[in-house]
């Protein structure tokens, strides 16, 4: 299996060890990925406060680099896309609905991309790593090589606003579970939470601080509560925000006591017994110290 | 007023009686503004359509012709709709030999209840007919001067 | 040119409708006036207010008799709409009907076109064709043909139970089908009514109990409708009648068989107490059910699906009602009209997630709770949770699968009143803290908004805002251990979080899942939901598009019960008006051979779903039997010859129409 | 608060093109078809800090009252976590009427003062116009400089953290701008700049 890897601004500074975990489990599970090579920022939630058109003309340049390195074009199948970071994932979908959707929209778009000798025909297909472990490659084939399962692991699974909504194409809206059978598979227990799809603060944490803290403080508080080891994420700036702010969030909340916030990823690079360094986990501010595998 | 009057195309409808006629009467009742372009014949099954009558219709000063019967397994008649449709194919086959784009001639099942399904057609197919442009036949009666400068002018 | 036309110079008459400024406003009249000046054989041409009315069906008598005419085109509405009008007026004149045609300038113009010149010009065309067409009309006399006697009720709920009494007070045969093994519908369910107050058992068991007495009813539960031909007055009915395993006419309702079945307590899921209990193989659907039968289920009976039980129930049975070797039976019906009042169903609330139903045991549709608070219902009428005990804080979700894209977008009509009735009842009973989160508060009903005042001064609560989730996540100490209901406060403009312990969800009506199934069984419209299609929203609301084929209650679109009770009553005046007539006139638009054409190729016979079609061997020709016509015309799109015509639609009336609505040039 | 305003609105001051403008940005055309329910403010996470709730921003978009939607915090607030979008029995595209509002309130310069996300967008823009890609250590220096200088001092132990643990480096992200080769991205930006012209 082989696919184009678009990597987005955080996987490559506060969201490394994202980055490196993901390769790291698809090299061990012979998933190819290849990064797209200049990859441009995909606009995130800002840019669209600033100008429709060219937000998504910024995605769709990465979606036209996908189709050239992909070597898809008219009368061709289509190039996965696989897009680790949730609001990438999101905004280049989107910007495919409105390429598809918008004609006004997408006439303007077609032109600036000819304007640089580029060309989008609508076949990429978007996937989240979620999507690709456990639609693409499939559980059992992941289950084969877990050598440390995750036993007695309490896992809290945690969504995010972004890979599920609006567009959610590989998982239910409402109450996803790609990630919770990913975690049976890896030998875990994942808990019944109701929070698994509640905003995690997004931008917030970084510009309205208390919103954003108290936000990521409840999520983190309800996940305790359910009775979870840890909590996993999809997504560098969920990771980010529930991770980094922790202490801070001790300030505020002093109710609030420490969960380990890993990239599901990393679990599953331990549950397939990698060395925690390849895994990133170094990089944790909330460490992981449970042992996995005994 | 231009002196390249705008092309406005002309197309003859036949609607079913118990369906499609039905429901062009809810687009109205329904205040479903769509193209004038449009003149409905009603017949009382699509069953009823004759090929005939497409033809003559093009052959009358009708840039197009649409068609419109119940869905299938709803025929008032039980299966009009269905002897209908072998006779379109046919119909298509002979109008293309003729050279007439078979975006000319549609038929749609538009069920009594589809009134916007009636504004959608019928907006979609006269849009569909001006880019093709007026149907170019031998001895085909032209529009009087006085409507092009009415269409031109609206 | 045919016969007629060369009998008597064609004079015609053409008469532009105003509509007051339906078509006034988007139609220069004076234009199509002058317009149809200008066509061949137009003798007079006139416009009026409005031509439906006395005054303006007397102008185009008077011309009749004055001006000597003897064609006559109304330019108004859809002909679907006054067609009947006109050929009346036409006919009283002492003109043959027929040689009257409509162009449709309303539905099909002025409601639809933006530009008010092109729509006159659009009007000219119609006008055009309809005058090109009247010339070509023939004289042409209705068929008669006699109505049988009895009426076919479809649906034993409070619509059928209804009619079928009505109709049989009137004195007719009634069949009342039901698919349930007992009569009585979703009203059977209810305890209270909105806004009375009346017990629903109180007023409908006596009907019920009327129904099955009543000697000009023949009652079909557990039975269903498989298929229906015929026409107006004349329809054969096919039912199909599910095998009880219970003989009805011994079965005295004794429940000795219920009581000695191998199973002790109940095992299977009660449909009519919504699931909120369970029952045995062999059951009585519930204490009044109408008629008082038992009947054994096929899916969890051990005898039906092994052959191994120990028949425990037929041994209890002292009148040998029991026989496990009953099969589905077929009856044939002859009536004359029907009326279908199949009603509705529910709203499924599992497809709305974020409302928690089938995950919290403690969020409940209103259905559910229908039963609760019912005397006779699994708890007693004891307001209850899963677990035995007492709500202290209900809170009740409006337009649950109304007003909203993604589930149905119309509004259910019943749901804030039931809902008030619910809350009522429930405050009443546990005293508990009751609270309607609605959209929009919906009481237009005689007595409605009083009820509603009344909740408001029993101090119920209200909050305006749809319930954006209903969640086991808890914030606050006073939450621990409830469901909370997060909503905005619309009125207040901010949002809320109501801690509750019971949750129910008012969940709105919608068209049965295979309401298309039965409109084709019966061949009449349904809209895009499901709902059956009246023929006239105003003016022939229990009619459809199949003559003899009537509609009432919730099957056509959500009504309380007084409005379907109202609604049964007026497609029992509609089947009598039919039925009574004794005969019904048949359009005769029929398809006919001209002999001297037919070269005898079959290729007619085939096109006729009604074998109504025969070669004449002798003659060598090609024969339409009138009676067995409906006319489609399929067989006249087919003829090679031109032989076979269709009355009313020959090839040349539409050929001219056709030129006519081209040449409005 | 002892003052007392007097807070009639006067039909002059109202803008009437308003929701046609909003809704043409936002492809909002639905926003017309609300029914004031408040499923939005329900549904939304953020909705307990707004000043206005979700409902009431397109209530007021609806009303023509402009000045109050583009100068209100909740658009600023909205985190784009798309529940109202979903949940919307009319299925009003609301986030995307918020980045409609966003970019208007940007526009017309009537976002709250000092508020940072509407200093963030810019910054966030301004940088991957410049540089194709984001590097989230300089945008967040910017952010702070530009809004909060005195904050800075308290997230510097938060930065220095993540520094050290190889979560932010002072290396700026890049890609080739202004090459004029297949691709560029500066070539697309010109031809936007162009087409807005």
């Amino acid at each position: 299996m082989n696919h184009l890897y678009y990597p987005g601004c955080s996987l490559k500074s506060t969201g490394r060890a994202y980055e490196e975990s993901l390769l790291a489990v698809c090299a061990t599970l012979g998933v190819g990925l290849t990064e797209l090579q200049d990859w441009n920022c995909c606009g995130a939630t800002s840019y669209m406060a600033i100008d429709e058109v060219k937000a998504f003309a910024l995605a769709a340049r990465n979606l036209a680099l996908a189709e050239e390195q992909g070597k898809v074009g008219p009368g061709t199948p289509t190039v996965d896309l696989v897009a680790p970071c949730a609001a990438c994932y999101l905004v280049l979908a989107k910007a495919q609905h409105c390429l598809e959707e918008n004609k006004e929209v997408g006439g303007k778009i077609t032109a600036a991309l000819a304007a640089a000798q580029l060309q989008y025909t609508g076949r990429v297909v978007m996937r989240h790593p979620l999507d690709l472990f456990t639609n693409a490659l499939g559980l059992d084939a992941i289950k084969a090589q877990v050598t440390k399962p995750l036993t007695g692991l309490k896992v809290a699974c945690y969504y995010g606003c972004q890979i599920v909504r609006p567009y959610a194409t590989f998982d239910d809206q409402y109450h996803p579970m790609t990630m919770d059978h990913l975690v049976t598979a890896l030998g875990g227990t994942p808990v019944d939470w109701p929070l698994k799809t509640r905003c995690c603060g997004g931008s917030l944490t970084g510009t309205v601080q208390e919103v954003g803290l108290r936000m990521s403080y409840h999520l983190l508080k309800e996940a305790r509560k359910r009775g979870a080891d840890v909590l996993l994420t999809a997504c560098p700036l969920c990771q980010f925000n529930l991770e980094c702010y922790q202490d801070p969030m001790k300030a505020l909340f002093p109710d609030h006591e420490p969960l380990p916030v890993l990239y599901f990823t990393q679990l599953m690079g331990l549950a397939l017994g990698l060395e925690r360094a390849r895994l990133g986990l170094q990089r944790l501010f909330v460490p992981f110290r449970q042992p996995v595998g005994v | 007023m231009s002196d390249t009057p705008a092309f406005e195309p002309r197309i003859v409808a036949f609607f079913c009686n118990w369906c499609t006629y039905t429901a062009a009467d809810l687009a109205g009742t329904a205040r479903l503004t769509y193209a004038p372009n449009v003149r409905v014949v009603r017949i009382m099954c699509s069953g009823r359509l004759d090929p005939q009558f497409v033809v003559t219709a093009l052959r009358q000063g009708a840039d197009g012709v649409l068609i419109g019967g119940c869905h299938p397994g709803d025929c008032h008649y039980q299966e009009g709709n269905y002897k209908m449709l072998r006779r379109f194919h046919l119909l298509k086959r002979m109008l293309k030999q003729f050279g007439i784009d078979d975006q000319r001639v549609r038929l749609e099942w538009i069920s009594a209840s589809e009134g916007d399904k009636v504004q959608r057609v019928i907006n979609e197919m006269v849009a569909q007919v001006r880019d093709l442009g007026p149907l170019a036949l031998v001895g085909k009666p032209t529009p009087h001067p006085d409507a092009s400068e009415k269409h031109a002018a609206a | 040119m045919s016969e007629t036309m060369q009998s008597a110079e064609p004079r015609v008459g053409v008469y532009v409708c105003h509509c007051g400024i339906n078509i006034a406003a988007k139609v220069d009249i004076a234009a199509v006036v002058e317009f149809a000046k200008t066509l061949p054989y137009v003798i007079v041409v006139r416009d009026y207010k409005f031509m439906c009315s006395d005054p303006g069906q007397e102008l185009l008598q008077q011309d009749i008799k004055e001006l000597g005419l003897n064609r006559i085109v109304v330019a108004s509405c859809s002909p679907l709409m006054h067609e009947a009008t006109f050929r009346h007026a036409t006919e009283a004149a002492g003109l043959n009907q027929f040689y009257f045609q409509m162009a449709n300038i309303r539905e099909h113009v002025s409601w639809v076109t933006a530009d008010k010149a092109l729509a006159t010009r659009k009007s000219q065309a119609l006008v055009s064709a309809a005058v090109r067409r009247v010339v070509l009309n023939e004289p042409l006399e209705h068929q008669k043909v006699p109505v049988k006697p009895n009426v076919l009720v479809v649906g034993g709920g409070i619509a059928g139970i209804h009619a079928a009494l009505t109709l049989a007070n009137a004195g007719k045969q009634v069949t009342l089908v039901e698919r349930e093994p007992t009569i009585g519908g979703h009203m059977a369910k209810f305890d209270k009514t909105f806004p009375t107050l009346d017990c629903a058992a109180c007023i409908l068991t006596p009907k019920m109990s009327m129904v099955r007495s009543h000697p000009n009813i023949t009652m079909l539960t557990y039975a269903e409708v498989v298929g229906v031909e015929g026409y107006v007055g004349n329809f054969t009915v096919k039912v199909k009648k599910k095998a009880r395993y219970v003989h009805e006419e011994l079965c005295v309702g004794c429940n000795e068989c219920v009581e000695a079945c191998v199973y002790k307590e109940g095992r299977f899921t009660d449909t009519f107490n919504e699931g909120l209990s369970k029952r045995k193989p062999v059951y009585m659907p519930f204490p009044q059910a109408t008629p008082s039968v038992v009947l054994i289920d096929p899916e969890s009976c051990i005898e039906l699906k092994t052959g191994k039980c120990k028949k425990q129930c037929a041994t209890a049975c002292t009148r040998n009602a029991i026989d496990f070797t009953m099969t589905d039976e077929i009856v044939a019906l002859e009536v004359g009209a029907i009326i279908i009042a199949t009603g509705f169903q529910t709203f499924d609330a599992t497809r709305i997630p974020q409302y928690g139903y089938g995950k919290f045991p403690n969020v409940y549709t209103s259905l559910e709770v229908e039963r609760l608070v019912n005397a006779s219902g699994p708890t007693g009428g004891e307001v209850q949770l899963r677990d035995g005990s007492t709500p202290k804080r209900v809170g009740i979700i409006h337009c649950v699968g109304s007003r909203d894209e993604k589930t149905n977008r119309h509004c259910s009509r019943v749901c804030c009143m039931y809902s008030l009735k619910l809350a009522h009842l429930i405050h009443e009973r546990t005293d508990a803290e009751v609270y309607n989160l609605y959209i929009d508060m919906r009481t237009p009903g005689k007595g409605y908004e009083e009820f509603y005042d009344k909740l408001l001064k029993e101090g119920v609560n209200f909050i305006r805002g749809r319930a954006a989730e209903v969640t086991d996540w808890t914030v606050t100490p006073e939450e621990e251990g409830k469901l909370v209901i997060r909503a905005e406060d619309t009125l207040i403009g901010v949002v809320r979080r109501i801690p509750v312990d019971m949750v129910v969800l008012s969940v709105g009506l919608e068209a049965h899942a295979d309401a298309d199934e039965v409109r084709r069984l019966f061949n009449i419209s349904c809209s895009k939901e499901g709902w059956f299609l009246e023929r006239h929203p105003k003016l022939a609301p229990v009619s459809t598009f199949t003559d003899g084929i009537f509609i009432a209650g919730a099957c056509q679109g959500p009504k309380d019960i007084p409005d379907t009770v109202a609604q049964a009553g007026a497609a029992v005046a509609e089947a009598l008006a039919l039925v009574d007539r004794g005969f019904v006139e048949l359009e005769p638009n029929t398809a006919f051979i001209t002999k001297e054409l037919c070269s005898g190729c079959h290729t007619c016979i085939a096109m006729c779903p009604f074998s109504a079609i025969r070669y004449n061997k002798e003659a060598g020709v090609a024969e339409i039997n009138p009676a067995l016509c409906k006319g489609c015309g399929t067989c006249v799109a087919a003829c090679p010859s031109g032989a076979a015509q269709q009355h009313l639609f020959t090839d040349e009336q539409i050929f001219q129409e056709i030129e006519g609505v081209l040449n409005y040039v | 608060m002892d003052e007392i305003t007097r807070t009639v609105k006067y039909e002059a001051d109202t803008d009437p093109h308003f929701a046609e403008e909003i809704a043409g940005i936002a492809r909002g055309e639905t926003l017309r078809a609300c029914i004031q329910c408040g499923n939005c403010s329900g549904a939304c996470p953020v909705s307990p800090y707004m000043d206005y709730t979700p409902r009431r921003i397109i209530a007021m978009t609806r009303a023509g009252f402009k000045r109050e939607a583009l100068s209100s915090t909740t658009i600023w607030l909205c985190a784009s976590c798309y529940n109202c979008t979903v949940e919307c029995p009319k299925q009003i595209r609301i986030t995307d009427v918020m980045y409609a509002l966003k970019q208007k309130a940007i526009k017309e310069r009537l976002y709250p003062k000092r508020f940072p996300v509407a200093v963030l967008a810019r910054e966030f823009s301004a940088a991957v116009r410049q540089f194709g890609r984001n590097s989230e250590l300089w945008l967040i220096i910017y952010l702070y400089l530009k809004t909060n200088p005195f904050a800075m001092l308290k997230q510097s132990i938060l930065g220095l953290r993540l520094f050290l643990q190889g979560r932010m480096g002072l290396k700026r992200e890049r890609i080739p701008m202004g090459t004029g080769k297949k691709g560029d991205l500066q070539t697309i930006w010109n031809a936007l700049d162009r087409a807005d012209r």
